[in-house]
């Protein structure tokens, strides 16, 4: 437990984690420091252009053999297993409509925890393939079609009052399984991270020599800053969970673990090394705050994002980018030995 | 110069384009939004817009028609407030000019 | 369909927060802010926003509601608008949806 | 408590420079605008910004006046909205508060 | 015709280029991206500013010698010819206005065009002018001023309908020399281009020093961001062309070209360097859809934008950084041999 | 004298003086160029950022011995005894509130002066200890609250119109103590500055290897380009000077250079080096215009924020930048031969 603790400490001491702090406290305090919308959006699409891009010419390096199609695989097989099984669990707690978008919510991923462990990794020179940006992106929209599959199947069986508004909102909306799909795999994050990591597969090397100190030089800079917006957001949405009882909050803290657990054994299958047996773990691990509550809001209307927003920025993220990571590193190093 | 009516909409922002679109199907002649930094207070609470996604935002939509027009636009809309929330106020107005 | 009136505030955008904290203690049922980008002239000179500070900048406050909850909004808000600037306009509305 | 009216302006955001000239040539006391996210639809199409230039928006201006002052603001706005599109619509209002 | 399609391939295969092609799709497929307007004004002015010091930096090396004199004279020329016959052109099949404005469009230039020409030479080690960028700064204006002299000698002669309305809006507003001069020499871009070239000139290597990590270092990646937002508004505007008939798309393709020939051949005279004649070709070539689409619409109000801001920005720009920029410099190497 | 006059030439040589210099032309001539709201809150956030963790890293190094200690107590010192004279010296010519106003807004200090005189040592190679970012988190707050508190304690003495308008509005809005210190110590630039102090002291080297690309290298150029957007600014403001009479805009000057002067002398018995002595003086002739406007607007609403915020803006800081940071420099270096 020892080694385990000096992990979580070291990775708190880290200037990106360090920056969500602040931007905590400084919500705490009521301190009228704000980030100006575009700035967060310039943050976040940096993000996904810088990481998408990096690990394209990974890819573009490594070429992609064995291992990389049996993680992709695994990736796939958790973005479909993980919505499953929490939405039954969630189901006895919460209507069919709630229930579908936190689990397609559990079953996406968020950039900033992956950055933010590959940022962890760096800091003790352990290394993790870039394929691992391919299952990142893998992994963000086929949840939200699982979801969105479940709520219908189950909300049609009972004629449940949501069912019935459902119906009176479409007369002048109909449900169409090509908007979903474009919610899915054509959203904003998912067409950039994809489009960067293509970008950086096909110029590879040459490419990269290019665009270096833009996406790697000052990233963590980048990052930090993002996080400091992170840490403000996050402590703002922490008081809608009033309105989330009893049931979500802890949900929303082993449901990670649980994940982290699946995907770490999963990952020792596999043959990962640790370092994409952790990015693996994360992935599992986190929640979508941005593109899958969009997709549900506008897919599932009927669910409450005041629920599923705060969960996954203010309980999970927080969570894993603070304890989580160093915590399922530690679990890694332990049955790696 | 022309009696006319000025019909209101703030709801959800996410709800623009179906409005939009109801509009076009009423066939008015043209009509206004103010599409960002509409905040409120209302049944659901306050509505102050989330930076990472596009939720919680309003947004206004302003519709200078006639009394017949406004009739059908109320109709069209009414389903998308309702469940969407927001509120549809209709009041007179002289139009002095439209080119 | 209901004979209500629309309240519509232009004053300091510092003072919302004031302006709010006054609508809740009337117990308004709703409001709806435009709390950027609203410039103007006026008695004070021109107010278009400085971008180091959040001063000089304007907000529009709009209320539906009934006479009763209008007046007591008048008197509650007046010395703001007394003394950070700005105007109080009232006019007839007829509410045609609400949730 | 005064009864004035209220006049409210939609036309092509580059022009709101030559408006103020002009509200300013009528004496107005004060005017507001909201200059930026108005967009719309009319004669003229869809007017949804282009990023890069300043072209292709609205804005929105909006006058409490009396009545003499109303017939001489729609007379000398006239011409900017034939040539550039938009409305010109008024309203009666109660001006409650004005410091 | 071989080493041309190379040429043509490599340069799209350079990230920049690949990131305008992102752009374009997801605009196609209708994804939710996004890039808010502070954004792209953060880009262009980063732009206008970087390329505008490394500009006066280099023109502080090589000192203003008989090369330079002589090649921004040619500058200034190009920069009243151009707008000069293609109004005649125009005027065949549009009415005064319109021509004039179109004309001025294409007499003046893009500085976005203009850098990816740069990354183009670079990626083949080959040097180009700093006093190519003054080039640029002489260039953007001009074409303005010719515009609309020739639009108001043009329209008074022959007393249209734009004219009577034209005296319409007079009634409110005068037209005034001042402020077609203000508009055309001191507009944001202009000044902000010629600005920091002068603050190069002054401040020389010391002051490169000091700022290279952020004009040179990051400027790909801020490019390639930037494109990203173009190829996200050049394919929004393609739609806009529907209202331009069969005339000008093809003269949006044909005029860049022949205006690059023109000055291919002027630059052979001269006796430029490879490097050099490719930059002023381009400058010939491309199209302003920022600083003068704002001047026209302001200037020549009956000028209708959505013709000629769609067919700079959706036909020229995408053809130049796509093919232009490869076949100028095939026809150059070809000429220089 | 000699010596001073090149040091004012050489600092006025620097590129982020001269794109200040781009940025008054532009407003002057009236041109269009605009930086958007939200850019110039990214430059000023990254600036807090920047030097918040920078001094921090340094403060790491050094340690707090008894040099610190000492300077950070002359900085307390200096940010009450600044606002408290200067009042007096105010009140003979304005009313209470706006003298308290004014004097609070020289007490205060004002980060981009800050850093622009540290690129005015670095380009002559002298160091400056990271304590001194300490000094202006220090010295950002207490002149508020010294502001405040003479402001209510003369105030009431004697009854002026002011007053009367106070209570009224304490009709709606209760003065609070806790909502002025809120306001002091907690706003968003104390927060940063002192936050991002706290982290670079925490995460020390390692940290700094980290963001260093991003908080260094491209320090120089986000600072240009915040001066670009300052000269805009500051141009602007200056004709709101006319209503300031013929006593505040000498006062804008004197005030500076006479701070600067006593600081100087303190340095010289602290013996601080050189370096420390300039950054002390620039503290202390520097005036805020961001975190002491917002204060006093919401603390003291019958003062005239049209009176403080030009002076500090377009008179004082421009001055500082331009003439003062040589000339106290010039000072010292004669003082400490
Ligand atoms: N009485 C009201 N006056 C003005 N705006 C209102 C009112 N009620 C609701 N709104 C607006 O409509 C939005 C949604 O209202 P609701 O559906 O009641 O939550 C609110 O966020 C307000 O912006
Ligand atoms: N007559 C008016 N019509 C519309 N808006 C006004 C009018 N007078 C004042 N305002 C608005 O109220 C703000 C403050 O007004 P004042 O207190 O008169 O300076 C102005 O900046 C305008 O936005
Ligand atoms: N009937 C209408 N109701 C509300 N706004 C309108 C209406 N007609 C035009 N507008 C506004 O005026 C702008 C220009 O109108 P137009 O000149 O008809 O193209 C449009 O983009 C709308 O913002
Ligand atoms: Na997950
Ligand atoms: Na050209
Ligand atoms: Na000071």
């Amino acid at each position: 437990m020892g080694i385990d603790f000096n992990l979580i400490v070291n990775n708190l001491l880290h200037p990106p984690v360090l920056f969500f702090f602040l931007g905590m406290i400084a919500s705490f305090c009521k301190s009228d420091l704000k980030i100006p919308e575009p700035l967060s959006k310039l943050f976040s699409l940096y993000l996904l252009l810088a990481i998408g891009f990096h690990g394209g010419v990974e890819l573009h390096k490594t070429g992609i053999n064995r291992e990389v199609v049996f993680t992709l695989a695994a990736a796939m097989a958790m973005s479909v297993i993980v919505p499953a099984y929490t939405f039954f669990i969630l189901k006895l707690k919460l209507d069919v409509y709630n229930a579908a978008a936190i689990a397609a919510t559990y079953g996406s991923i968020s950039a900033v925890t992956f950055v933010t462990a590959i940022t962890f990794l760096q800091s003790m020179d352990i290394e993790s393939g870039g394929y691992m940006v391919a299952a990142l992106a893998l992994m963000e929209s086929p949840a939200i079609v699982i979801g969105i599959v479940l709520a219908r199947v189950f909300a049609h069986t009972k004629g449940n009052k949501e069912t019935r508004e459902n119906n009176e909102i479409g007369e002048y909306r109909e449900f169409s399984w090509a908007a979903v799909m474009k919610e899915a795999f054509l959203n904003g994050s998912v067409l950039l991270i994809s489009g960067s990591l293509i970008i950086g597969l096909i110029s590879g090397e040459e490419g990269w020599d290019m665009l270096k100190p833009f996406t790697k030089d000052i990233f963590k800079g980048m990052l930090s800053f993002f996080l400091l917006d992170m840490g403000l957001l996050a402590a703002k949405r922490i008081s809608d969970l009033r309105s989330a009882g009893f049931f979500l909050p802890p949900f929303a803290v082993l449901t990670p673990l649980f994940n982290a657990c699946i995907a770490i054994v999963i990952a020792k299958c596999l043959g990962m090394q640790p370092g994409n047996a952790l990015m693996f773990a994360v992935l599992c691990a986190s929640a979508s705050y941005i593109a899958v509550p969009a997709a549900m809001r506008l897919s599932l209307p009927d669910a409450n994002p005041s629920l599923f927003i705060p969960m996954a920025l203010a309980i999970t993220f927080p969570f894993n980018i603070t304890v989580g990571i160093p915590l399922y590193f530690y679990l890694i190093s332990l049955y790696w030995k | 110069m022309k009696k006319l009516v000025k019909v209101e909409i703030i709801t959800d922002a996410l709800e623009v384009e179906s409005i939009i679109k109801l509009l076009d199907e009423v066939g008015v002649s043209g009509y206004s939004i103010i599409s960002r930094d509409v905040t409120g207070k209302g049944k659901r609470g306050i509505r102050s817009g989330d930076k990472l996604t596009e939720l919680f935002k309003n947004s206004y939509v302003m519709v200078v028609c006639n009394e017949v027009e406004m009739h059908k636009i109320v109709e069209a809309v009414r389903p998308v407030i309702k469940k969407f929330g927001g509120v549809c106020i209709v009041s007179d107005v002289i139009l002095r000019i439209h080119r």
